[in-house]
């Protein structure tokens, strides 16, 4: 996949900064809609925004309904005009830029797909580029180029047309779309909103997959927390009236919430969603005691610990067989592949804590495997090293924030 | 303007208008109508205001298109009486008949009509006339030295010629001019327009055409100065009007008192009559309805 | 009935009412000429301005209750009210032609307008704002999705009015104009109606071509891609892996 | 016509009470073919909304009725049904056929899928979802439907006038301006017939307010997306 993306043509990105990602600020941004009603009573305005987005990271901004939160997204290509403040690229007020070339240098993909119905799926993705005048091959090779990137097959999909297309595909097109021009700003407005949970969830993986080689600085519209701590590496919650609640990384937005809103928003299960940000790898394993088939059963014995009192029986290339009860392991026997527990829940290092922790409640099980690519087994997570973890990190937030970079303005 | 009202509350109902078609009732009213020009709304509006005088009850039904409705409408019973003019009448049934005697008009036309529509009788004429009229400009007639018809007959290919669709049909139009003048229309320049209404005037006015046939007694003729030139081989057909009516009508009233209170009034209609009055509804715009219920007055008519 | 339409189709049949200046395909081409130059005028003013009001949503509200109400002006009073000035500027034009032309270009236009700027209107705001947001200039927006977006309803708007102006064109024969009014109006004068008939029917079936051939030109100018989304032909589509 | 006003203010003065009524006999005659050709379209489309063939096949011919000249049909129509209102109507009411067809089966096809499912498992009689559900939300197209045709029907009348003074409403004025060349009669009946028309087009609009209030309320729709 990484082979497949080109830098970004030298005529993609006219003004576009740093050519792969700018930084995006919000400085004292106001709008207001209705200029004889008080602010708060207008959906979607904006009040006294500051916010900076630094480049190649994902902010995702969340909040109910009316929130401001699209206002927010559209004032950075200008589709809506501040009513005061500044809106800042690299540093650069957006009000000096040319409108057309600001925008021709920010993919913008929305949950409707805004795909056009007249235009095959090789023409809405080179829609602009052919703004930009590239020329015909080269336009082509790219849109082909981005297909591919997206997942979709360009020799399949790309003389369809967007009706003869799923959700999810459409979704991907749009992406595809707003990737044309190598811009260094994406805004994203929902784009996973409209497809089914499973479809939602893929998506997703394959946009963080994306991100890691494509660094874009992302602006990402959602009012779903669980999708919001997924994706950002800095959630903005905005509460109605287009107040600023909170920004920060996922873990701070969940262990601490700036208010009763954002507590009540992110919701009472946001300790299960801090697990989700914690993957298995990143948790020190401990080591099992393992023993192969026909291993003398005394020596085993005598590796097993407190904390996970039982034997992991693996074979020959280290994958997990089952689990021995110690006890059972009678006298000067040898291991046996018979009357094993299966090693259940298998987990890998990429499971999240929380679906560790599920499958572990679901397995009625205190402890599971984890296994490497090659299916090896490299240790076991037991239910009792997630509690650890919420201690220390709990002691870790309280010391200070995580210091990620990304100072909480506003 | 009564009878709008009337009508207009009768539109509103459906079965009014299908009810419409039947006839009868012994003090039921006379239907009046008329073709769509003036002159013969103005004579069927005389006749009507002063039958009305004189106690009967009038509805009226003016306006009808021309000739092909208003034939239709009489001899279907859908009105009782309308103004005819006695050559196009006569001609309309048998064009090879209409001459320039008035009495040998009317004997032929009531001839015919006794066999339509379960017998139609020809009241009284008026000595008054309006006969087709071939026109033009006074510069036309400088420049050729135009006074009669036979004058066109060498110049005719150099002139435009605004006639009625239906005049190369017609053998009182196409026909005469044809067959008296040796002028064969089919050959010509022709632009067809309808005879006596006013485009066809104003058409000759702005040089569109240079020939046009009009009516004698239309008012155009003497407020642009135009030249109407005589026809010297006494081709058209005496056209002096009078009112036809159906005969399931007058057996319902005084025949003898009927006839002479429309012959009385048609006597006084001149040519005169008809240009002075013409003047009135065509030039002045005044209502036709106020035009005759003057000229009644004035003539003593009603009061 | 039968022995009028068999005089109808008699009169239509003869050999002589195909030749010469009065004939049926004289008077048909009269009929086009006038028809298609109407058309055509109308098109250069109704399209662009339908398109502009469409894009810009200014003055709409005016704009489109003002055109619909044109349709209660009667043509033929168009006609009357025009010819006092079009006499006065050639009176030889001025008469036959010109009146028509304009009654005719002025009924063309309500539903030429009415379509162009309610096929923009109704294009997808969605759609026009992803345009906007990926850099079209406005004069791109409409060009390159507005206008295609709106094709079917533009050419919808012409069709009628096509058929409109074929129909009522017949009126150009009151004041002299040829084409196949003239056998209708002649009809009417001369109590032929076996001509008068024929004359109808011909208006008739041309009109009936000229809706069929406009959509057959409605279907040629669709983007597939719209005609697909409407018919709702799509595959069912199926979520890669 | 040169040498007369183009407006004669006297004569309109003069002829008030003959205006209103003519406008009065225009409106009447426009409004009842409207009315006859409401229920006629609304027959036809119910019964063919849910069959696109026939529906196909009904909307085509009731455009073949708009494409026969209106004189044509005005005077053929006089030796069948005779001087009547009648003879007036049929040819106006033919004339709505295409555009109230047209839009009532749009409306009534255009309703919402999952609508009528929802009806349907509620438990609604295919016509209680008729009279309750598809009708109403048919509402809007019907009424413009019904805006043109009415519209429309209002600048035919005049053609009317061919069959009498007492058929043609203001064609009257329009006819005997032509004839005598009066500008100020054909002016007057003309733009009656447009101010009619405002009328007309203007009740239309309120009854439709009326008829759908659902639809009346405010747009507030700022953002995209549900943000």
């Amino acid at each position: 996949m990484t082979s497949a993306i080109a830098p970004a043509p030298s005529g993609a990105t006219p003004e576009g900064g740093s050519g792969r990602a700018a930084t995006v600020e919000f400085v004292h941004v106001t709008k207001h809609f209705d200029s004889g009603a008080r602010w708060s009573g207008t959906p979607g305005a904006l009040n006294d925004l500051s916010l900076k987005v630094p480049a190649g990271r994902i902010c995702v901004i969340v909040g109910p309904s009316g929130c401001g939160k699209t206002t927010s997204l559209k004032m950075v290509n200008r589709l809506i005009e501040p009513t005061s403040g500044q809106v800042l690229l690299d540093g650069v007020d957006i009000e000096s830029r040319d409108v057309i070339d600001l925008r021709r240098s920010i993919g913008y993909v929305i949950q409707q797909t805004g795909l056009f119905p007249h235009q095959t799926v090789i023409e809405n993705v080179a829609a602009v580029p052919r703004l930009l005048g590239w020329p015909a091959a080269k336009r082509s090779a790219r849109s082909e180029e981005l297909l591919a990137l997206v997942g979709l097959d360009p020799a399949a999909y790309g003389t369809r047309y967007p009706a003869q297309l799923s959700g999810g595909e459409r979704q991907r097109v749009g992406v595809a779309r707003a990737l044309a021009a190598d811009p260094p700003i994406m805004l994203m407005d929902e784009p996973f909103g409209a497809v089914d949970p499973l479809v939602r969830e893929r998506l997703q993986q394959e946009f963080l997959r994306l991100q890691r080689d494509l660094a874009k600085t992302i602006l990402f519209v959602t009012h779903d927390v669980d999708e919001a701590i997924r994706l950002g590496d800095q959630v903005a919650v905005l509460e109605r009236g287009g107040r600023l609640a909170q920004v920060g990384t996922p873990e701070e937005v969940l262990a601490n919430p700036a208010s009763d809103f954002v507590a009540r928003f992110v919701g009472a299960d946001r300790g299960l969603k801090r697990l989700s940000l914690v993957r298995v790898g990143q948790l020190r394993l401990r080591e099992p005691a393992t023993a192969r088939v026909g291993e003398p059963a005394t020596s085993v014995r005598d590796k097993v610990t407190g904390a996970f009192p039982y034997v992991l029986v693996v074979d020959d290339d280290g994958r997990p067989i089952g689990c021995a009860d110690p006890d059972q392991l009678t006298g000067d026997g040898s291991v046996t592949a018979s009357g094993l527990v299966p090693a259940s829940p298998v987990l890998t290092p990429d499971t999240t804590l929380r679906d560790a922790l599920s499958m572990l409640l679901t397995a009625q099980a205190l402890a599971g495997v984890v296994v490497d690519a090659a299916g090896r087994a490299t240790g076991v997570l037991t239910i009792d090293e997630i509690g650890d973890w919420f201690r220390m990190e709990a002691g870790r937030l309280r010391a200070g924030p995580s210091g990620t970079g990304m100072p909480a303005v506003g | 303007m009564r009878h709008f009202r009337k009508l207009a509350l009768g539109a509103s109902l459906l079965a009014l208008a299908i009810s419409a078609c039947t006839t009868g009732g012994g003090s039921s009213p006379i239907k009046i109508g008329s073709d769509g020009f003036y002159e013969s709304r103005l004579m069927a509006e005389i006749y009507a205001q002063v039958l009305e005088a004189n106690g009967y009850k009038v509805e009226r039904n003016l306006g009808l298109g021309a000739r092909p409705v208003t034939a239709a409408a009489i001899e279907s019973g859908q009105i009782d009486l309308k103004p005819e003019y006695l050559g196009s009448g006569l001609g309309y049934y048998d064009k090879t008949k209409p001459t320039g005697d008035p009495a040998t008009n009317k004997k032929e036309l009531q001839t015919i009509l006794t066999g339509k529509g379960g017998g139609i009788t020809v009241l009284g004429y008026t000595p008054g006339q309006d006969t087709n009229a071939f026109v033009v400009r006074p510069d036309t007639a400088a420049q050729f030295n135009l006074k009669k018809i036979s004058d066109l007959t060498a110049v005719a290919s150099q002139l435009t010629w605004g006639l009625p669709p239906e005049c190369i049909a017609n053998p009182l139009c196409g026909g005469a001019l044809k067959d008296a003048y040796g002028i064969d229309i089919a050959t010509l320049k022709v632009t067809p327009l309808g005879a006596c209404d006013a485009p066809i005037a104003e058409a000759l006015n702005s040089k569109a055409v240079d020939v046009a046939e009009l009516c004698s007694t239309q008012p155009a003729i003497a407020q642009f100065g135009f030249v109407s030139l005589e026809d010297d081989k006494k081709t058209q057909p005496a056209e002096n009007l009078a009112p036809i009516v159906r005969n399931d009508f007058l057996v319902k009233v005084d025949k003898a008192a009927f006839s002479k209170l429309l012959d009385d009034v048609s006597a006084k209609v001149t040519t005169e009559v008809l240009l002075q009055l013409g003047v009135e509804v065509a030039v002045n715009n005044k209502d036709v309805d106020k035009v005759a219920t003057a000229w009644l007055k004035e003539q003593g008519f009603i009061k | 009935m039968m022995e009028g339409l068999i005089d109808i189709a008699s009169w239509l049949l003869h050999p002589a009412h195909w030749s010469g200046p009065d004939g049926i395909p004289a008077r048909a081409w009269e009929h086009l000429a006038l028809s298609s130059v109407a058309l055509l005028l109308a098109l250069l003013v109704a399209v662009p301005l339908g398109l502009l009001i469409g894009h810009t949503r200014r003055g709409d509200l005016l704009a489109i209750n003002l055109a619909n109400l044109a349709r209660a002006v009667p043509s033929y009073a168009v006609m009357v009210m025009a010819l006092p000035l079009t006499l006065s500027l050639d009176p030889r034009n001025g008469l036959t032609i010109y009146p028509i032309a304009i009654a005719m270009v002025l009924l063309a236009i309500v539903p030429i307008l009415v379509n162009a700027y309610t096929g923009v209107r109704d294009v997808d705001r969605e759609l026009v704002e992803a345009a906007r947001a990926m850099g079209c200039t406005e004069s791109q927006v409409l060009r390159q999705v507005e206008l295609p977006l709106a094709i079917p309803v533009i050419v919808g708007g012409i069709r009628t009015a096509a058929v409109q102006v074929v129909a009522t064109a017949a009126l150009g024969a009151i004041l002299g104009y040829g084409g196949l009014g003239r056998h209708l109006i002649d009809g009417i004068a001369r109590r032929e109606y076996d001509r008068l008939w024929a004359g109808v029917i011909l208006i008739a079936g041309l009109a009936i071509l000229t809706e069929v051939l406009f959509a057959d030109v409605q279907r040629r100018l669709t983007s597939p891609g719209l005609r697909i989304a409407r018919t709702g032909a799509a595959a069912e589509a199926s979520e890669p892996r | 016509m040169r040498d007369k006003p183009l407006l004669d203010w006297a004569w309109v003065f003069d002829h008030l009470d003959d205006i209103g009524g003519r406008s009065l006999q225009h409106l009447q005659l426009a409004l009842l073919a409207v009315a006859a050709g409401l229920a006629i379209s609304m027959a036809v489309g119910i019964i063919v909304a849910r069959r696109p063939r026939v529906a196909a096949v009904v909307i085509g011919v009731s455009g073949i009725l708009y494409t026969i000249p209106s004189i044509a049909a005005f005077a053929a129509l006089v030796p069948i049904t005779g001087l009547s209102t009648l003879t007036a109507l049929i040819p106006l009411t033919a004339y709505t056929q295409l555009i109230l067809i047209r839009n009532i089966v749009a409306g009534l096809t255009g309703v919402a899928p999952e609508v009528l499912e929802t009806a349907d498992a509620m438990g609604y009689t295919p016509r209680a979802r008729l009279l309750r559900i598809e009708l109403p939300l048919a509402i809007p197209l019907i009424v413009a439907g019904l805006r043109v045709a009415s519209v429309s029907t209002i600048g035919l009348v005049t053609v009317a006038a061919i069959i009498g003074d007492n058929f043609g409403g203001l064609g009257v004025f329009i006819n005997d301006g032509l004839r005598n060349f009066f500008p100020t009669a054909v002016y007057v009946g003309a733009v009656m017939s447009v101010l009619l028309a405002v009328l007309v087009d203007v009740a239309f609009v309120l009854l439709e307010r009326v008829a759908t209030p659902w639809s009346r309320l405010p747009a507030t729709v700022v953002e995209t997306g549900g943000a």
